[in-house]
C-alpha cells in the first residue's frame, strides 16, 4: 500500500481518505465543499451527514471523524443514482467512495443500526443468487423478512403479485449454478482474506 | 586557455535545501578549465553579483557559468553584471538548478548529481561561446491595438497621448467593448457608459489616432520595432465619408427583428444598424447574412432612404498594409451562455439569464429602460436568484480557474436589484466570496446588511420550470447541508468569463504564447505582467486572465508605458543569436556549396545571395548570406545545411555537441 | 541500487518546452532526475546528427520537444523538425538505431505537467528496455560521423 | 436485426410484461432477439454494494456466455443491469489484469468484445424507417418520458445523449403518436435501490415524480426500466397513502406503447399485469392542444 510511512519511521499508518483513494481513485481532498452533491441527493434529507459532509469528515483525516464516517447512516443510504457525480464540479466519484465505506463500516463492525436492513437485503439478495444463479424473488422477500423480522412490512404486496402472475413460488435453479456458485466461494473468501 | 568561473546560488532554501550547493561549487571546481568556484546564498543579491565582477577582473576570467534559477529569469541580470565587469555577457551562461533540478526533485544523491552535470554541460557550452554584439535595429514609432474595449481604448489614448501614431483596430462595428453594456459598475454603482463614453469620443477626434472598426488583424510579420500588419477593413456596406449617421436607413429598414448582440438577445435591431445610441463610429453597417437585398436581390429601402446617398451593396473587404513598432493585444473575452448548463435546463428557459444580460435589464438604455422585467412575459420578477460559479471553478466542465469578477457584480445585481424592486427578494448562492480590492469586500457587505440580499453558501445542483416558476434546488452547507428550494421568477447566471471562441488562432496569428484556457500568456508571471515572450507585443485586460475594469485600465497603461519607453529609443539592440555563413580564404571563400536549401526553409526570407567576384568582377560564386536584421535565430537553415557553412550565434555546432559530450 | 537507471537527453526549444519545464519547476510538480535539458531555439535547430551523437555519447533514450504544431515562436520550425523526422527515421533505423528510444512530443509553456507526464514515461519506458549498448559500441568502432574541434 | 438478449431476473419475474411487450413487438419491428443461454443474475446494487470483485465478476459471466454464442450484441432492456454490465465492460476493457483475473474466476473465456446496447437506442434503428405505416392505433395521450438514473448514468457511454433532459425517449413517443410533456423530472431517482429495505424514503421519492407527471398534465408515466416501474406502479398505494393523494396515472414500459399503437392486443403485452389499471376514464380533454398524430 502507498501511504507516507510516519517521520519517525515506527510503523505506516493511513489515514482513511488516503486507504480510499489507494483502492477505489476517488480522492476525498479534491472536494471544496460546495455542496451541489447534497443539492441533488434524493436522499440527503434523510441522511445523518450530507454526502459532502462525509467528505469533509474523511478531510480531517482524523481518526474520531473517520469513525463517525463509517459509522453512518448516510452511506447505506446511497442509492448510487450517481446524481452528484454527474453534477460533481470536481467530477468525484461518490457513489464509489460510499460503496468503499460500506465495505470498511462492515469489516471493521462500525454498521449504523439502520443499515442492518439494508445490508439484510443485499444479503438476501446474493444468497438467492447463489443458490439459483438467479433472482428468485419470492426466497429473497421470505429470506429477508426472516432476516430483519420486518415480517409484515410490504406483505401486502405478495398477494397482488401472484394474482397477477408476476411471482413464481418454485425455485427454478439455471444449469450453470454450480459454477456461479464457485464465482462466490472464490470471491467472498479471496474478500475476507484480502483486506 | 579557458579561465571560467563558476558560481552557484542557494536561492536562500529554494536550491539549496534539495541541492547540496557546495558539493556543486567544489565539482565545478575540478573541472578542466574552471579556474574559480563558489557558492553563494543569493546571486542574483548586490553582493553575489559583485562577487561575480570582482572574481572576472581578479581571476581573469573568460567565461562564467551561474548555476542558479531558470535564465528565463534572470539571464540578463547576470550577463549585465559581466558586461560591467569588463567580460562580453554573451561568455555568461546560466545552468538551470532550480526549476529543472531543485524544484522537480527530491533530495537525493541523484539530484545534487544532476545538478553538476548541469553546470558541466554549460562550463562545456561556455568555453567554445565567442564575443558577441548586439544588433541595432531601427523603430518605427507607431502601435497597433488590437481590440477597442476599455483596454484596447485606455491604452490607444496613452500611447497617442505621449505624441506617437496609434492604429486602433476593433472587430465589431464600434469600440466601447463590453464596457459600454454594463449599466453601473461596482463599487461605486457609477454609470459604465457615462464614464466610458466621453473616452470613446476622445478617440474618435484623437489626432494620433487612426480608427479601424468591423476590421480584423489580417496577419503580422516581422520583429519589435519592425512589425508589418496587414488589417483587413470588412465592408460595411456603407460610405464612411458620406454618412453623416442621420439614421434614417436603420429606422427605414423593413427586417428590424434581428436578435441585437449588443443587448445580449434580449432586444432586436434591423439589419442594417448601429449597435447602439452611442456607437463611436456613429455609422451604420450591413448584416449581410441578415439583409434582404443580398438574401433576394431585393429591397434597396436602405439606399433609396438615404439623404446623401452613402450605402454601398457592393462595397468590398480592403486590405490595408501598415509599418507597426510595437502590439498592445487587447482582445477581450467573452462569456458562457446559458446553453452550457444542463442542470440549469440547456438555455431552454427564458427566465435564467445570464450577468451580462442582467446588465441591460439593468441598464437605462437596455431594452426595458432600465426596469428589472423578466424575459418570459415582462413581468417584473418578486424573486430573484443569482448563481455565483457559473461554470468558473469547475473542472467537470473543464473552467477550472476562478472568473474573478463575478463575486462583486452578483453582488451588484443583487443590489441593483432591489433598489430597483423594493419588495422584492434576492437570494445569492455561492461558494466563497471573494471581494479583495478597495473598498470590495465593503460593497458587498452593503448588499447583506443594508439591501438584506440573502447570501446562502451552497452550490445549485438544478434548476427546473413548474408552474411558471423556476425551481432552484440548492443546499445550505451552513445550516447543516439542508437542501433549499427557492421558486423564483428569475435565475442570473453568473457564467464563466472565458477566452474568445478564436483566442487561440488570434494568438498564432501574432506567434504569442497562451494558456490551456486560451488566455494569452505574459513573459513572467510578476515581473513581465503586461509584455508577451514575443519581443514588442504587449497584452491588456482579460484577454490575458479574467479582470475587472480598474485591473484592465491599469493593465493597459502599463502596457502603453511599455509601448512609449519602447518608442522612447530610435534604435534597438537585439540579441545577436542569428545565423552566420562562414567565409573562408579564397579560392574557396565558404564552405556553402549554394544549394540555398536554406532560403527556402527560412520562415523570415532572411537568406540572401551573396555574388562572389574576382577583381575583374567577374562572378566566382554564389554563396548564402545572412540579412541580421531580419533573421531571428531560430536555426532550421543550421539543421538542413549539408556543407555546415552556416551556424547559429550562440548555439553553434560545436557550443551544442560540446554540450552534448559533457552530458 | 542494482536497477538500471537510464540516462535521456532532452532537446528542446525555448520558447515552449524549456518554459514548460520551468512551469513544472514553478508548480513543484515532481519527476524523475534521469533527464538532461539542453536548450535550443527551436526544434527546428535540431539536426539529426545530434541524435545520434546523444547515443553515442551513451543515451539510453531521447525526447525531442517543441511547440505545439501552429504554435511556434518561429512560425513553422516546429513543421521543418516535423518533416525532416519523418525523412530521417527510416535513415536511422536503417543505421541501426532504436527508434522506441526516441520520442517526439509537444509540449506547451503552459502544459508543466505533461512534461513531468513525459519524461517518467519515456524514463519508465526506456527503463524496461534496458540499457543502450548496442549502437554507441558501433559508433565507437567506426567512429563519429562528425569530426570535433574542441578548442580550450 | 438479430441480436443477443439479457432479460435479467426482474423481466423473468415481477417485471414479465415487460420483456412480453419486447417479445410481442420484436417480430412487428423485424427484430430478431435471442436470448444468452443460462444467464445468471447480475448481481445488481447488492453485489455492487458489498463485494467489488462479485459486482465484476456476475456480469462478466454474462458477457462471456454472450461472447460464446457469438453475439456481437447484447440488448440488455432493464437499465439497472444495463448499468452493471455496461460498466464491468467499460471495466475490464480499461484493466487488463483484472480482465484475465476476473476470467479465471468465471471460468469462461473473456474478450468483452460483445457490446452492450439499451431498448431506446435498439428501438429508435427499428424504428427508423417505415414505422408509421405500421401503426394501427396512434397512442395519443400526453405522457411523461421517465428514464431514471440508468439511461443518462454514468455519462460516459451513458444510454442518452443530455443527461439532464435525455429525448431518446420523448422520438419513440412522438413517432408512436403520443405527446411527451417537457419537465424536469426525467432522471430523477425513484428510490429503487431501497425498495424492500427503506419503503418509505422509496414512497416518497418515487412520490414526487408521479405528482410532478400529474401536475403537468400527463396522463401516463412511459418508463424503460423495471425497477422504475415497480416503484411507481406496484408501489403506488404506498406513494397515494405517503401524500394522501390519489392519481389515475398508469405507468406503461416503451414497449407497451409502442405494442399498443402497432395494434398489439393487451393481454399480449400484459396490460393486465399491471396494479395501476391501465385505463382512462374519458378522452383527454386537452385533446385539442395537442398535435394528433397524422398517421393514416
Amino acid at each position: 500500500m502507498i501511504c507516507h510511512g510516519q517521520e519517525d519511521g515506527e510503523h505506516a499508518h493511513c489515514t482513511l481518505a488516503e486507504e480510499a483513494e489507494h483502492a477505489v481513485g476517488v480522492s476525498a481532498f479534491e472536494c471544496y465543499q460546495c455542496g451541489k452533491c447534497t443539492a441533488g441527493c434524493p436522499l440527503a434529507a434523510e441522511m445523518d451527514w450530507s454526502p459532502h459532509q462525509i467528505l469533509r469528515l474523511l478531510q480531517y483525516a482524523a481518526p474520531e471523524l473517520e469513525e463517525q464516517a463509517l459509522r453512518s447512516l448516510s452511506i447505506w443510504l446511497c442509492l448510487t443514482c450517481e446524481q452528484c457525480v454527474t453534477r460533481c464540479p470536481q467530477e468525484i466519484d461518490l457513489p464509489r467512495l460510499m460503496e468503499y465505506l460500506r465495505q470498511q463500516s462492515l469489516e471493521r463492525g462500525l454498521m449504523h443500526p439502520q443499515g442492518r436492513d439494508i445490508l439484510a437485503f443485499h444479503e438476501a439478495f446474493l444468497d438467492s443468487v447463489r443458490k439459483h444463479g438467479r433472482l428468485q424473488e419470492v426466497g429473497l422477500v421470505a429470506n429477508y423478512k426472516l432476516k430483519t423480522g420486518h415480517l409484515l412490512q410490504d406483505v401486502l404486496v405478495a398477494p397482488r403479485l401472484l394474482a397477477r402472475g408476476k411471482l413464481k413460488l418454485l425455485p427454478q435453479g439455471i444449469k450453470g449454478k454450480a459454477a456461479v456458485r464457485r464465482i462466490f466461494e472464490r470471491l467472498q473468501h479471496d474478500e475476507g482474506k484480502e483486506e | 586557455m579557458a579561465r571560467i568561473g563558476v558560481f552557484i546560488c542557494h536561492c536562500g532554501e529554494n536550491i539549496g535545501s534539495t541541492v547540496d550547493c557546495a558539493a556543486v561549487a567544489k565539482a565545478a571546481g575540478e573541472l578542466p578549465g574552471v579556474v574559480h568556484s563558489v557558492d553563494y546564498k543569493y546571486m542574483c543579491s548586490d553582493p553575489g553579483q559583485s562577487m561575480i565582477k570582482d572574481a572576472i577582473r581578479t581571476q581573469k576570467l573568460t567565461g562564467v557559468v551561474v548555476g542558479a534559477c531558470s535564465p528565463r529569469m534572470h539571464e540578463p541580470t547576470f550577463r549585465r553584471a559581466c558586461n560591467e565587469a569588463g567580460l562580453n555577457p554573451f561568455l555568461c551562461e546560466m545552468a538551470n538548478l532550480r526549476e529543472h533540478c531543485s524544484w522537480v526533485h527530491e533530495k537525493l544523491p541523484d539530484t545534487t548529481a544532476k545538478a553538476i552535470d548541469l553546470v558541466r554541460i554549460l562550463v562545456e557550452k561556455v568555453k567554445r561561446n565567442k564575443p558577441l554584439s548586439s544588433i541595432k535595429v531601427p523603430v518605427t514609432k507607431r502601435a497597433l491595438v488590437l481590440g477597442g474595449g476599455i483596454a484596447g481604448i485606455q491604452a490607444a489614448l496613452d500611447i497617442a497621448g505621449a505624441g506617437h501614431e496609434v492604429v486602433l483596430v476593433e472587430r465589431s462595428p464600434s469600440i466601447g467593448g463590453h464596457m459600454a453594456q454594463l449599466s453601473e459598475t461596482f463599487p461605486t454603482l457609477d454609470c459604465s457608459q457615462c464614464i466610458l463614453t466621453p473616452r470613446m469620443v476622445e478617440v474618435a477626434q484623437h489626432p494620433n489616432i487612426t480608427l479601424y472598426t468591423y476590421s480584423e488583424l489580417e496577419s503580422l510579420e516581422g520583429f519589435i520595432g519592425n512589425f508589418k500588419a496587414t488589417i483587413r477593413k470588412r465592408a460595411r456596406g456603407v460610405d464612411e465619408k458620406l454618412c453623416t449617421g442621420c439614421g434614417v436607413c436603420t429606422q427605414k429598414c423593413p427586417n428590424k427583428k434581428i436578435p441585437s448582440e449588443f443587448n445580449e438577445h434580449l432586444g432586436t435591431r434591423p439589419a442594417i444598424y448601429v449597435p447602439f445610441p452611442q456607437a463611436v463610429p456613429n455609422k451604420p453597417v450591413i448584416d449581410r447574412d441578415r439583409c434582404t437585398y443580398y438574401s433576394k436581390g431585393k429591397c434597396q429601402v436602405c439606399a433609396k432612404m438615404c439623404p446623401t446617398k452613402a450605402i454601398r451593396y457592393d462595397q468590398e473587404d480592403e486590405l490595408i498594409t501598415i509599418d507597426i513598432g510595437a502590439v498592445v493585444a487587447a482582445t477581450g473575452f467573452t462569456i458562457k451562455g446559458t446553453d452550457f448548463f444542463p442542470e440549469y435546463g440547456y438555455g431552454q428557459y427564458p427566465n435564467v439569464i445570464t450577468g451580462l444580460q442582467f446588465e441591460r435589464l439593468a441598464s437605462a438604455s437596455g431594452p426595458t429602460l432600465g426596469v428589472i422585467r423578466r424575459p418570459s412575459d415582462n413581468e417584473i420578477p418578486e424573486n430573484v436568484v443569482f448563481i455565483a460559479c457559473a461554470g468558473s471553478r469547475d473542472s467537470a466542465k473543464r473552467l477550472s480557474y476562478c472568473s474573478k469578477i463575478c463575486c462583486m457584480y452578483t453582488a451588484k445585481h443583487a443590489m441593483l436589484y432591489k433598489h430597483k424592486v423594493h419588495e422584492g427578494r434576492a437570494h445569492v448562492f455561492y461558494m466563497d466570496i471573494r471581494a479583495g480590492g478597495k473598498m470590495y469586500d465593503e460593497f458587498v457587505r452593503r448588499a447583506i446588511e443594508e439591501d438584506q440580499v440573502n447570501y446562502i453558501r451552497g452550490r445549485v445542483s438544478r434548476v427546473f420550470e413548474r408552474n411558471g416558476k423556476m425551481i432552484v434546488k440548492g443546499v445550505d452547507t451552513l445550516l447543516n447541508g439542508q437542501s433549499i428550494e427557492i421558486e423564483a421568477d428569475l435565475v442570473v447566471l453568473a457564467t464563466a468569463m472565458t477566452a474568445q471562441p478564436d483566442a487561440e488562432a488570434t494568438a498564432q496569428r501574432m506567434k504569442i504564447s497562451y494558456d490551456a484556457d486560451h488566455f494569452l500568456s505574459e513573459a513572467h508571471p510578476k515581473l513581465r505582467p503586461v509584455e508577451m515572450n514575443t519581443a514588442g507585443i504587449f497584452v491588456a485586460g482579460a484577454c490575458q486572465a479574467p479582470k475587472d475594469i480598474p485591473e484592465t485600465v491599469a493593465q493597459a497603461s502599463a502596457a502603453a508605458s511599455k509601448v512609449v519607453g519602447l518608442f522612447s529609443r530610435s534604435e534597438l539592440a537585439r540579441e545577436p543569436v542569428v545565423a552566420t555563413v562562414n567565409r573562408t580564404a579564397p579560392p574557396l571563400f565558404s564552405t556553402c556549396v549554394g544549394c540555398f536549401l536554406c532560403e527556402t526553409a527560412c520562415p523570415y526570407q532572411a537568406i540572401e545571395r551573396d555574388d562572389i567576384r574576382g577583381r575583374d568582377g567577374q562572378l566566382i560564386r554564389q554563396v548564402a548570406k545572412v540579412n541580421q536584421g531580419v533573421c531571428q535565430g531560430c536555426g532550421t537553415c543550421v539543421a538542413l545545411c549539408r556543407s555546415k557553412a552556416i551556424d547559429l550565434q550562440g548555439f553553434t555546432n560545436e557550443q551544442v555537441f560540446a554540450e552534448l559530450l559533457a552530458v | 541500487m542494482s536497477e538500471f537507471e537510464p540516462k535521456i537527453i532532452a532537446f528542446v526549444c525555448n520558447w515552449c518546452t524549456y518554459a514548460g519545464a520551468d512551469l513544472t519547476g514553478t508548480s513543484r510538480i515532481k519527476y524523475s532526475s534521469n533527464v538532461r535539458i539542453i536548450r535550443l531555439p527551436c526544434t527546428g535547430r535540431i539536426d539529426f546528427m545530434l541524435i545520434l551523437q546523444a547515443f553515442g555519447q551513451g543515451a539510453d533514450g531521447i525526447i525531442v520537444s517543441g511547440c505545439h504544431p501552429g504554435d511556434c515562436h518561429y512560425t513553422a520550425g516546429n513543421y521543418h523538425a516535423r518533416r525532416r523526422w519523418m525523412l530521417f527515421r527510416r535513415l536511422m533505423d536503417f543505421v541501426g538505431v532504436d527508434l522506441r528510444r526516441v520520442h517526439f512530443s509537444w509540449v506547451s509553456a503552459a502544459e508543466g505537467a505533461k512534461w513531468a507526464e513525459l519524461v517518467n514515461q519515456v524514463v519508465d519506458e526506456v527503463r524496461t528496455l534496458g540499457p543502450y549498448k548496442a549502437f554507441p559500441q558501433r559508433f565507437h568502432e567506426n567512429g563519429f560521423p562528425v569530426q570535433l574541434t574542441v578548442a580550450n | 436485426m438479430k441480436i443477443g438478449l439479457y432479460p435479467g431476473c426482474s423481466l423473468e419475474g415481477s417485471s414479465r410484461e415487460y420483456l412480453e411487450s419486447l417479445q410481442a413487438i420484436a417480430p412487428v419491428l423485424g427484430l430478431e432477439l435471442a436470448e444468452v443461454p443460462d444467464w445468471n443474475c447480475c448481481g445488481a446494487s447488492a453485489a455492487h454494494s458489498l463485494n467489488h470483485k462479485l459486482a465484476l465478476a456476475l456480469p462478466a459471466r454474462v458477457l462471456a456466455l454472450a461472447e460464446q454464442a457469438g453475439m456481437d450484441k447484447l440488448l440488455v432492456p432493464c437499465s439497472a443491469c444495463l448499468n452493471r454490465l455496461s460498466t464491468t465492460r467499460a471495466e475490464l476493457i480499461k484493466n487488463e489484469a483484472l480482465r484475465r483475473e476476473i476470467a479465471e474466476v468465471i471460468e469462461l473465456s473473456l474478450t468483452c468484445r460483445t457490446r452492450v446496447t439499451d431498448v431506446l437506442s435498439v428501438l429508435a434503428k427499428a424504428t427508423a424507417n417505415g414505422f408509421s405505416e405500421k401503426i394501427r392505433q396512434p397512442f395519443a395521450r400526453r405522457v411523461a418520458c421517465y428514464y431514471g438514473c440508468y439511461l443518462t448514468r454514468p455519462v460516459e457511454g451513458a444510454a442518452c445523449r443530455r443527461t439532464e433532459d435525455p429525448q431518446e425517449m420523448d422520438a419513440l413517443m412522438k413517432l408512436a403518436g403520443a405527446d411527451p410533456i417537457p419537465w424536469a423530472f426525467k432522471v430523477e431517482c425513484c428510490g429503487a435501490g431501497l425498495s424492500l429495505s427503506r419503503t418509505s424514503s422509496v414512497a416518497e421519492l418515487a412520490g414526487r415524480v408521479v405528482e410532478d407527471a400529474a401536475l403537468r398534465g400527463a396522463e401516463a408515466i412511459v418508463v424503460a426500466c423495471p425497477m422504475c416501474h415497480t416503484n411507481l406502479d406496484l408501489r403506488r398505494s404506498n406513494i397515494e397513502q405517503n401524500l394522501g393523494t390519489r392519481f389515475a396515472m398508469p405507468v406503461l414500459y416503451v414497449t407497451q406503447v409502442l405494442g399498443l399503437a402497432l395494434g398489439i392486443d393487451e393481454r399480449a403485452l400484459g396490460l393486465h399485469r399491471h396494479e395501476v389499471p391501465v385505463r382512462w376514464e374519458k378522452k383527454a380533454n386537452h385533446q385539442d392542444t395537442q398535435a394528433p398524430s397524422e398517421v393514416k
